[in-house]
């Protein structure tokens, strides 16, 4: 790797003629063609660019919010491939799949260029300036309180603007909206230990039951678990370690498990209670509230109820006692439901019973800065800012690459609320389904255009702030990033205040090196310490350490597993892949053309089917059937998987968009608009298990578009894949 | 002394064959059995008999095509796998020996046929100059008999002729 | 009494005029024919060029069935082509004289399939602008292709076959050629004829060497045919998939060969005979002839289908057996049983002496065994990439896409065209073997009548 | 061509690789997957696609079969009818597996595909005739045929997003089969560096893309001559060997002490010999 010694902004300059010429073709003047600054040519580069000779950049991706820090690989001014940065915590230098599409978020045909201004049914073309002047004035005269903003998860320095914007709006609302985040994990995390995210040490565990958490797949923070999945799968800390996965369809982290139980769905904290019950009766200490929680469910009670054997039970139980540190794990599954608080807070207590706090469940350290600190997305942020809307207390709404008309259950008549708000801001990068709602649509930059900071929810080590840097030229004149935008815009509040700032990249720099001692900087030169910081891609901080606390089990209240619903005999469970997680990437085509881990399928939403309900039902392979709900119906082809609970079925989520460009609109159908609005008791979170379904054949049939051939998942009687029996091999003796 | 030539046709293979064997019989003067030309519309073995043991050797060009032909193609082949950029296929020598005698055998073939046809041209000496006399009927049912003969040998042979049935006579005009 | 292969007392004359009529005008038939073959072939060709130019993936093959119905019909045109060889080299040392009228068409058919089976290794092609890739000689880089290869024997197999049989057609021909050029009016074909005929006279030192040429070429083409249908069996029986790495494949590629080749024979002599008014000539115990030998074919055919399945079954090799089991029980079952039907029961009609002079039914049958023989062609190449060794890559239902369809088809009428064609250029009778065959038939037949007159008169005194 | 070359030299050129004895002499390129650490995930091929300019065909190709992962997931089910998969999937990378007895070499036509001395399966685009024969004759059928025109199709490589394409690896055209070439860029590279140090590529040096994004590091891949590179390493310690088509582990199979050994090579009983050395996925028994 280079060292990052050289000007930044010399360096990009440097790229824009030789990378991305349209530059030149772009509307909007340069400072080249203003004759501020001489054309270099390329047959006389930098010194720093070898033509033939990649280049290595460090930055944060910006695909998801586990904040993995990326390396890009710049060649001629053009960012080929993102690949891990090894320096980083989080991920040591590896990358998801998703991670790696993003170079198609960036050079996606589908981008928008410029500012556009609804007319009508048309967007049309305006200036920046003329852009960021209408804002203004829409906002005058508007109170502070009916200005909202809406947002995904935000840290970093953009997050801190943003506050700043707020605040000068008067207390305008902030609302963080994540679609398929883990809220009420987070919040049952708070109350049990202390904090929401404590770090899981899945390397340390000798036992890991998962609750429905998919984490080698869309939960957390993939990339890292998946590195700690590696070193627990090995026999560094004394004997392979088991994975029991225990959730009501197979996510990829199923897949991988020793033993995957399919458990009835919303029975996952009646396991977790049934489980300490049995651990007590075996002889492990258990604390008298947690035991008296736990007392009634006896093993035969919870198999009746979990659908889960006895003798699964018992055995799972022994080999938690003889096993340990073990860990366990609330995920997505478990959450899922009105009850998904009590589930998650029987899990935490089952960690507690085994003892596992501390061990492998430990304490992050605090930030030093909290205002770059991340405000984490949810989903009660969507419902609170619908009612919001739906009481006309939204005059002017900022949506910030949310994108809640696709991602929004059909209950809450999303679309139609959002309607009532006068005035709708958009800043996006595509034209998605809520952009085309907007008024104003503002084209942001790239996430490998723009400047940043960023701190990832989930430290793996420590805590650490990621530095966002651009690995090439903007590719269109026409695009902003977002510090740049709100910067602009607080200047038109606050001009006294920014106006020391060229522009967002000033900003950040001089709010770092301001604050070089706190960062690890002391003692270097400002320059030095900038570049150090650019070239590492990301700053490690000291933190204090966090407490740990002890939940309470008496509160906890399990429903009776429900009666068969007549006319809705099935549950929707809404499968996040790590491929589409809510559907955002959807229009990078790489992703669309990965096949599914489980099911193989490519380029379309597909329905999970348990081959037993499947021929109940009378349903083939291919089939394309009708599902329905209270909230609505969706059309989607059948595939019978065997890895899900008959009472169940499952539509991956993010498909079926209807805008976002070429390769997202109209592949699959969208299974948000099909989910009843149904409410964790607590927290008041959407419960994304909730709906009930109903299943027929529309008498249509396809052939799958997938990668497994006609035999499916079979070998035939061939040596392809082979599976050992634990005890038949050591795997200390491996190299 | 100069020579003309006569082309007698014959409607029946035995009168022909008669007519012959009395040519050589006879020893006209000026006329020697060398100059006989026999033309008939089939092949017809024991007619030619009658001209007597006449060697043929286009089997000796095919001997010498095939073995060459065999020869040139496992030589070409090995040489070029072996001279120029070695192709290495994996579990292969880079000289395979089985698939390099299919190939020789296919080109021994090739060389036998083609030089067996070479061999038939120049044996047969084709494509020839179309000679002096010549009626399509030999093309047709009838068999020609081509004599070259002193001025002085015509008569008899055209007695000869004659005295077997000939259909026809043809003459070349004198010179 | 069985009925004479061909009238004795027939005119040599006459054979002259009649063969020489068929080069002047041909029955309606004829122009329909070669219309409908131009259609086919524009149709064919329109598709080539959108496969040309839009890449093969408009064929519907896919990774790991990456061969179709181009192999499968290649193979099919090889092995038609045998049977001309069969006729025309195997009679021939045999002595079989009641070839003789009939091994002319035969022998162009094997020139004009193979030109057809040419066309599909090009149709085949990924990138058919750099074919001469395979060609041996050594590039600008000095690599040559590689000798390993069965298809590159294949090619230099096909070469030498059709090289060898246009020379072994050409020079059967000269002597009718010269019959041309004697009865021609003046005009193109007058040249032409005196050109290919190179000077022909019947002399007796033309015909000694041409009797002695024709047998020699006749000998080196019974193995070359041999060999080129072997060597099409190795492109499969050399690879290492089950389904083709099966020893017996050589022999019984030769055997389709000739099996279908013969059915071909009987396809377009009934053709001929009808468009041209050879009735003369080709006539029906020829026919009944051929019909006998087809059934022969057909059971050798049989016979070494049912070893290649007994020595499959009871082999130890699983993946072969998983192939054969799919052939008669997956996606392609009903084209599998076709084949079996088509090859194996249908052939049995030919048992029966009252169809065997039966043109139209010959005519069904015939034509029913060379789609039993080109399904089977099919089922070797297809099933093994449906089901080969590895699960994972069987593929869903592959079905070929119009663009292939149109070709196959499309390639019947190219052969039609060409052959058609020669056909009315060129004597598709042996005009001197027939006079060859009436002359030897009539010698016997006086020397019968000699013998048993002089018998006869001996018993007299 | 030179007859004398051929006599002088005609035991090399009868040398048959790699089952007569004749060692690499500086590379061998091969690697290790460990099933039990692999999940399946994808990210493996998404890093091909992005290092080796495979084509995104989209739907309607793709459902035709003309899919272009040169590395792809394969995911298995158990066969034995239980209701529930409750042991998990086995999941499957495979791609091409470099065989030291390739059969898709010899097949071809015009020596497109070759042998390389680093023991590489190489493909030679611009000498590829689009036979396919290489592919008709591959047991793991890895060999992706470039049935369109991708650089010119809709969709594929739109403006801009051929900016992102690799100038180190060719964009292929119509009609020339290629596959998985073990990042050949990146070991060219690497060879060229440690040549101009004079020594030979370390461990560690050179990454194929798929092994550098594996989150769970289960892809090795390095120098098999090396006797410090770990895939060296791990191959010994399996016990599995380069050119022999039946390995220790195959003769404990049925015996009464378990073997302890969990590697083993695809379909070695056919003898490619394949480079790619696979961990049997564990199962815990306990649970």
């Amino acid at each position: 790797m280079i060292e990052n010694s050289f000007n930044r902004r010399d360096f990009l300059k440097v790229l824009g003629w030789g990378g991305a010429a349209v530059t030149l073709s772009g509307c909007g003047n340069t400072s080249v063609e203003d004759g501020r600054e001489l054309v270099t040519s390329y047959s006389e580069p930098a010194e720093y660019v070898i033509p033939s000779i990649g280049v290595y950049f460090n930055s944060t991706c910006a695909q998801c919010d586990a904040g993995c820090n990326i390396m890009g690989k710049v060649r001629e001014g053009r960012v080929l491939k993102l690949e891990g940065n090894s320096q980083s915590a989080i991920n040591r230098g590896k990358m998801c799949g998703l991670g790696q599409a993003g170079v198609q978020a960036h050079y996606n045909p589908d981008r928008l260029r410029e500012p556009l201004l609804r007319t009508g049914d048309k967007g049309e073309a305006i200036s920046w300036d003329t852009a960021l002047e209408l804002i203004n004035a829409k906002l005058d005269g508007v109170q502070g309180n009916q200005i909202a903003f809406l947002t995904g998860g935000i840290s970093g320095h953009v997050n801190v603007l943003l506050k700043n914007y707020i605040d000068a709006l008067g207390s305008a609302k902030h609302f963080a909206y994540e679609a398929v985040a883990p809220s009420v994990v987070r919040a049952a995390n708070k109350k049990a230990y202390g904090v929401e995210m404590p770090r899981l040490r899945l390397d340390k565990a000798k036992v890991i039951v998962s609750f429905g958490a998919d984490f080698l797949g869309a939960w957390v923070s993939p990339v890292h678990f998946a590195q700690q999945y590696a070193q627990f799968r090995k026999a560094s800390n004394g004997g392979r370690g088991v994975l029991v996965q225990i959730e009501s369809k197979m996510t990829l982290t199923g897949a991988n498990a020793d033993r995957w139980l399919a458990i009835r769905p919303g029975t996952e904290g009646i396991l977790a209670l049934g489980l300490i019950n049995a651990l007590g009766a075996g002889g492990v200490k258990v604390a008298a509230d947690a035991a008296g929680a736990a007392k009634a469910y006896t093993p035969e009670r919870v198999s009746t109820e979990t659908g889960i054997s006895v003798e699964q039970i018992t055995k799972l139980a022994a080999l938690l006692k003889e096993r340990t540190p073990s860990l366990v794990i609330a995920g997505s599954a478990a959450e899922g439901y009105a009850h998904g608080s009590h589930n998650a807070a029987a899990i935490a207590l089952l960690n507690q019973a085994l003892g596992n706090v501390g061990k492998t469940v430990e304490f992050p350290a605090a930030l030093p800065f909290p205002q770059i600190a991340p405000t984490v997305g949810n989903r009660y942020a969507l419902h609170a800012l619908n009612d919001d809307m739906a009481h006309d207390q939204v005059k002017v709404l900022f949506n910030f690459g949310a994108n809640p008309v696709f991602t929004a259950p059909a209950g809450l008549k999303f679309k139609e609320n959002l309607g009532k708000v006068p005035f709708k801001v958009a800043f996006a990068h595509y034209m998605d389904e809520t952009a085309l709602q907007a008024d104003l649509v503002l084209p942001l930059d790239s996430a490998l255009e723009e400047w940043g900071t960023s701190v990832p929810e989930y430290a793996a080590e420590g805590a650490q702030l990621n530095v966002h840097q651009p690995l090439m030229e903007k590719l269109y004149p026409g695009t902003r990033a977002t510090g740049d935008i709100l910067l602009a815009l607080l200047k038109l509040r606050r001009a006294q205040e920014y106006k020391g700032y060229e522009d967002f990249y000033a900003y950040l720099r001089s709010a770092l090196v301001q604050n070089k001692a706190a960062l690890g900087g002391s003692g270097k030169d400002d320059d030095t310490f900038w570049s150090a910081t650019l070239s590492n891609g990301l700053v490690k901080l000291p933190g204090a350490s966090n407490a740990a606390r002890k939940t309470s089990a008496t509160t906890l209240v399990f429903p009776a597993p429900a009666a068969q619903d007549g006319a809705y005999p099935l549950r929707l469970i809404p499968a996040v892949t790590a491929n589409m997680r809510d559907g955002r990437h959807a229009n990078q085509p790489w992703l669309q053309e990965s096949p599914d881990p489980l099911t193989t399928i490519v380029w379309d939403s597909w329905v999970e089917i348990h081959p037993k309900t499947a021929a109940r039902l009378g349903i083939v392979e291919g089939d394309i059937v009708e599902v329905a709900s209270k909230s609505g119906t969706l059309k989607a082809q059948a595939y019978l998987f065997p890895g899900i609970h008959p009472d169940a079925i499952s539509i991956p989520l993010g498909y079926g968009h209807q805008a976002m460009g070429r390769y997202a609109k109209d592949i699959g159908a969208n299974a948000f608009h099909i989910m009843d609005a149904v409410f964790d008791s607590e927290t008041g979170e959407l419960a994304m298990h909730e709906t009930r379904v109903k299943i027929s054949p529309t008498g249509q049939r396809v052939v799958i578009v997938k990668d497994e051939g006609s035999a499916g998942g079979k070998q035939m009687g061939k040596k392809i894949a082979v599976r050992v029996s634990s005890e038949k091999v050591d795997l200390s003796e491996e190299v | 002394m100069s020579q003309r030539h006569l082309l007698a046709l014959f409607d029946n293979f035995d009168e022909a064959g008669a007519a012959i064997a009395e040519l050589r019989a006879t020893h006209i003067r000026g006329f020697s059995m060398d100059d006989l030309i026999l033309k008939s519309p089939i092949e017809h073995p024991e007619v030619e008999s009658v001209l007597g043991d006449k060697p043929v050797y286009v089997q000796w060009y095919t001997l010498v095509g095939a073995v060459l032909g065999g020869l040139l193609s496992f030589f070409l082949i090995s040489g070029s796998q072996a001279s120029f950029y070695a192709q290495m296929k994996g579990g292969k020598p880079i000289v395979p020996l089985p698939p390099n005698f299919v190939l020789t055998y296919e080109m021994f073939i090739l060389g036998g046929v083609f030089i067996t046809v070479l061999g038939f041209l120049v044996c047969a000496g084709l494509p020839a100059k179309r000679s002096p006399l010549y009626s399509a009927k030999v093309s047709e049912d009838q068999i020609g008999i081509l004599v070259k003969g002193d001025e002085s040998a015509i008569s008899a042979l055209k007695a000869v002729f004659t005295r077997h049935k000939a259909l026809e006579i043809q003459e070349e005009a004198g010179k | 009494m069985t009925e004479k292969d061909i009238r004795e007392d027939i005119a040599w004359a006459k054979i002259n005029k009649d063969v020489l009529k068929s080069l002047e005008n041909p029955r309606k038939m004829y122009w329909v024919i070669i219309f409908i073959a131009l259609a086919m072939i524009g149709v064919a060709v329109g598709a080539e060029l959108y496969q040309y130019l839009t890449g093969m993936g408009v064929s519907y093959k896919n990774n790991s069935h990456v061969w179709g119905l181009y192999i499968a019909t290649f193979i099919f045109w090889i092995g038609m082509s045998h049977s001309g060889t069969l006729l025309s080299a195997i009679l021939h040392l045999m002595h079989a004289d009641w070839r003789k009228p009939i091994y002319r068409f035969a022998e162009a058919m094997t020139t004009f399939s193979l030109m057809t089976a040419g066309l599909f290794v090009m149709v085949h092609l990924g990138r058919l602008w750099m074919f001469y890739y395979a060609l041996p000689y050594p590039s600008e880089r000095w690599i040559w292709p590689n000798f390993q290869s069965p298809l590159l024997w294949d090619a230099m197999a096909i070469f030498t076959y059709l090289s060898s049989s246009v020379i072994f057609l050409y020079i059967g021909m000269i002597p009718d050629l010269a019959i041309c050029r004697d009865n021609m009016k003046n005009g193109w074909r007058k040249k032409l004829y005196t050109t290919l005929s190179l000077g022909w006279e019947g002399t007796d030192r033309q015909w000694r060497n041409f009797r002695i040429t024709y047998l020699t070429v006749a000998c080196f083409l019974i193995p070359l045919a041999v060999s080129v249908h072997s060597i099409v069996a190795s492109d499969f029986a050399m690879s290492q998939q089950p389904g083709w790495h099966i020893t017996s494949f050589p022999p019984y590629f030769v055997a389709g060969a000739l099996y279908s080749g013969c059915a071909a024979i009987i396809t377009l002599f009934i053709i001929l005979r009808y468009v041209f008014r050879f009735e003369e000539y080709m006539t029906l115990p020829i026919l009944k002839k051929t019909a006998r030998l087809t059934f022969a074919i057909a059971m050798v055919w049989t016979y070494l289908n049912l070893i290649e399945f007994a020595s499959v079954w009871y082999g130890h090799d699983q993946a072969s057996k998983d192939v054969l089991i799919y052939k008669a029980t997956g996606n392609y079952a009903p084209f599998w049983w076709g084949m079996m039907f088509c090859g194996s029961i249908v052939p049995l009609t030919l048992a029966f002496t009252r169809f065997q002079t039966n043109i139209p039914v010959l005519f069904v049958v015939s034509i029913l065994l060379n789609v039993g023989m080109w399904l089977e062609r099919w089922m070797i190449v297809a099933p093994t990439f449906a089901h080969g060794y590895y699960p994972w890559a069987w593929d869903h239902d592959q079905w070929p896409s119009f663009v292939q369809w149109s070709i196959v088809f499309g390639s019947f009428g190219w052969f039609a065209l060409l052959f058609m064609v020669f056909c009315k250029i060129f004597p598709s009778v042996s005009m001197y073997e027939v006079k060859e065959m009436v002359y030897h038939r009539s010698q016997e037949t006086k020397k019968k009548e000699l013998a048993s007159k002089g018998l006869a008169n001996k018993g007299a005194h | 061509m030179s007859v004398t070359n051929l006599l002088e030299n005609w035991s090399q050129f009868r040398h048959k690789h790699p089952v007569e004895d004749k060692p690499h002499a500086e590379y061998k390129w091969a690697m290790s997957i460990d099933l039990d650490a692999c999940t399946g995930c994808n990210a493996c091929s998404v890093a091909c696609y992005a290092e080796n300019n495979l084509p995104v065909v989209g739907k309607e190709k793709y459902s035709h079969g003309f899919s272009h992962h040169w590395m792809r997931i394969e995911r298995y089910w158990d066969e034995d009818g239980r209701e529930f998969p409750d042991q998990g999937a086995q999941f499957l990378p495979m791609m091409c597996q470099h065989c030291e007895a390739a059969p898709c070499e010899t097949v071809c036509p015009v020596g497109a595909t070759n042998h390389t001395g680093d023991g590489l399966n190489s493909q030679v685009y611009n000498r590829c005739i689009g036979s396919r024969y290489c592919e008709a004759n591959c047991p793991y059928k890895v060999r992706y045929f470039n049935w369109y025109d991708y650089p010119t199709t809709n969709n594929v490589w739109p403006e801009p997003m051929n900016q992102q394409l690799n100038p180190d690896v060719t964009v292929r055209g119509k009609g020339v089969m290629e596959k998985c070439t073990f990042c050949v860029q990146r070991l060219t590279v690497a060879k060229s560096d440690a040549r101009s140090q004079g020594r030979t590529v370390r461990d560690g040096e050179v990454q194929t893309a798929c092994q550098q994004a594996c989150p769970t590091g289960a892809i090795t891949f390095g120098n098999l001559v090396d006797p410090e590179a770990r895939v060296g390493k791990q191959w010994m310690q399996q016990q599995v060997e380069l050119a022999v088509d039946h390995q220790a582990k195959d003769q404990h199979e049925h015996a009464e002490q378990a073997s302890k050994l969990r590697g083993y090579r695809i379909f070695e009983e056919l003898r490619p010999y394949p480079s790619v050395m696979y961990l049997e996925r564990v199962r815990e028994s306990a649970v």
